[in-house]
């Protein structure tokens, strides 16, 4: 399942759906990313520009790379774009596998390459005005670990 | 043809997208964004470090040696930041 | 959050509650383990077995290494005892953080530790009888990868 | 004072308990399982390999040569499968 948007969503209930649409899992990973405002550093809010159709087509292909590589029963991405402000949930990415182990290297993995491969672009807006978001060469190292 | 700017590069050049027809020589992405740059010099310049970006063809991130014949869109995609 | 309960839980609803409860977070990360039937291999239920003074002892010893090593905001651990039926959940741990790998970490932490260290039994309810789930050596491993 | 069985090792037992009350030479709480076994044939026999068990008192996981003094419950446990 991929879902890019621009509405807000309830984690909790899509993990749980997630949860019920399978029967042979044994283990689930969800993580869910946060707009977080940092006391020393607040933001008012966090602005994601997106490309939707490309959006679309790398997170399909990322969450199918990820299926078979760790053999997960199920894979969901969830990505909004927009205006979310402090507390509001991003993305969600979800993975069912029969073990453990295979759950949390595959959620991982979305994770590391969604971070630099999926077309998205966060800008903080702050009481001094918008500041675009740098790329981290620490995700460019997380990503590819896996290689 | 398409070409889409985003993010800080939208920004930059002041729109998000242009309809371009470039001519017969350009034969790859890597050709049209040179041609693109020595067509605007905003843009030139917000592509000084062209290793940073990626490019896209009809909504897939492709090779910057990929054929342009036949494309529809190809975006400049300025380094992503989403998750 | 410890809690050994006998009683069913929404895992969905435990974590949205656990996002809520703090505003620094930036990342967060559930486990949840399910009540798995193989086709090849069904059984009607999962008996867990439990010692409750010393899983709550043990679930917050470890939860405070985990806070304390990986730098979270916070960790949860839910783990139920008693009868389960295929899909429903037996346990669920949570990681908040202020970004991805130490969520990530916390949890899969947590996850090893509880495996091996935690007092509960499973037994497996099949059509010809009960059977206890053998501890495995693969637990103990990835449980010395912290080490 | 109270000594506690779980798993399949109560089940070998057909109890979940005993109460009991050690000679003043078991200081340890490997000394008890030492004592134990020699009185217990079922028990000796389902703790051939102790190496795998662990043990607790008053509900905190310790080391085998921890001082059994004061103790009001001591637990032996098979190897656990939670999680």
């Amino acid at each position: 399942m991929i879902r890019v948007t621009a509405d807000p969503f309830d984690p909790g209930a899509e993990a749980n759906a997630f949860q019920a649409s399978h029967v042979e899992a044994g283990a689930m990973v969800t993580f869910t990313g946060i707009v977080r405002s940092r006391p020393d550093d607040p933001i008012t809010a966090l602005i994601l520009e997106c490309y939707p159709a490309l959006a679309e087509n790398e997170l399909a292909a990322i969450r199918n790379t990820a299926m078979v590589r760790f053999g997960l029963i199920d894979a969901g991405i969830i990505h909004r774009h927009g205006r979310l402000v402090p507390g509001e949930t991003i993305m969600m990415v979800m993975t069912l596998a029969p073990h453990r182990q295979a759950a949390f290297d595959g959620a991982a993995f979305l994770m590391d390459y969604l971070k630099t491969g999926a077309p998205f672009w966060k800008q903080e807006e702050t009481a001094a005005g918008l500041r675009w978001v740098e790329a981290k060469q620490e995700d460019d190292a997380a990503r590819d670990r896996w290689q | 043809m398409k070409v889409l700017y985003f993010a800080w590069l939208r920004e930059r050049l002041n729109r998000a997208s242009d309809e371009v027809s470039p001519p017969p020589d350009v034969r790859t992405l890597a050709d049209l964004v040179a041609w693109l740059r020595s067509q605007d010099d905003a843009l030139d310049h917000a592509m000084a470090n062209p290793a940073i970006f990626k490019l896209s063809r009809d909504a897939r991130i492709v090779p910057w040696d990929t054929p342009l014949a036949g494309a529809r869109e190809v975006a400049i995609l300025p380094p992503m930041t989403g998750g």
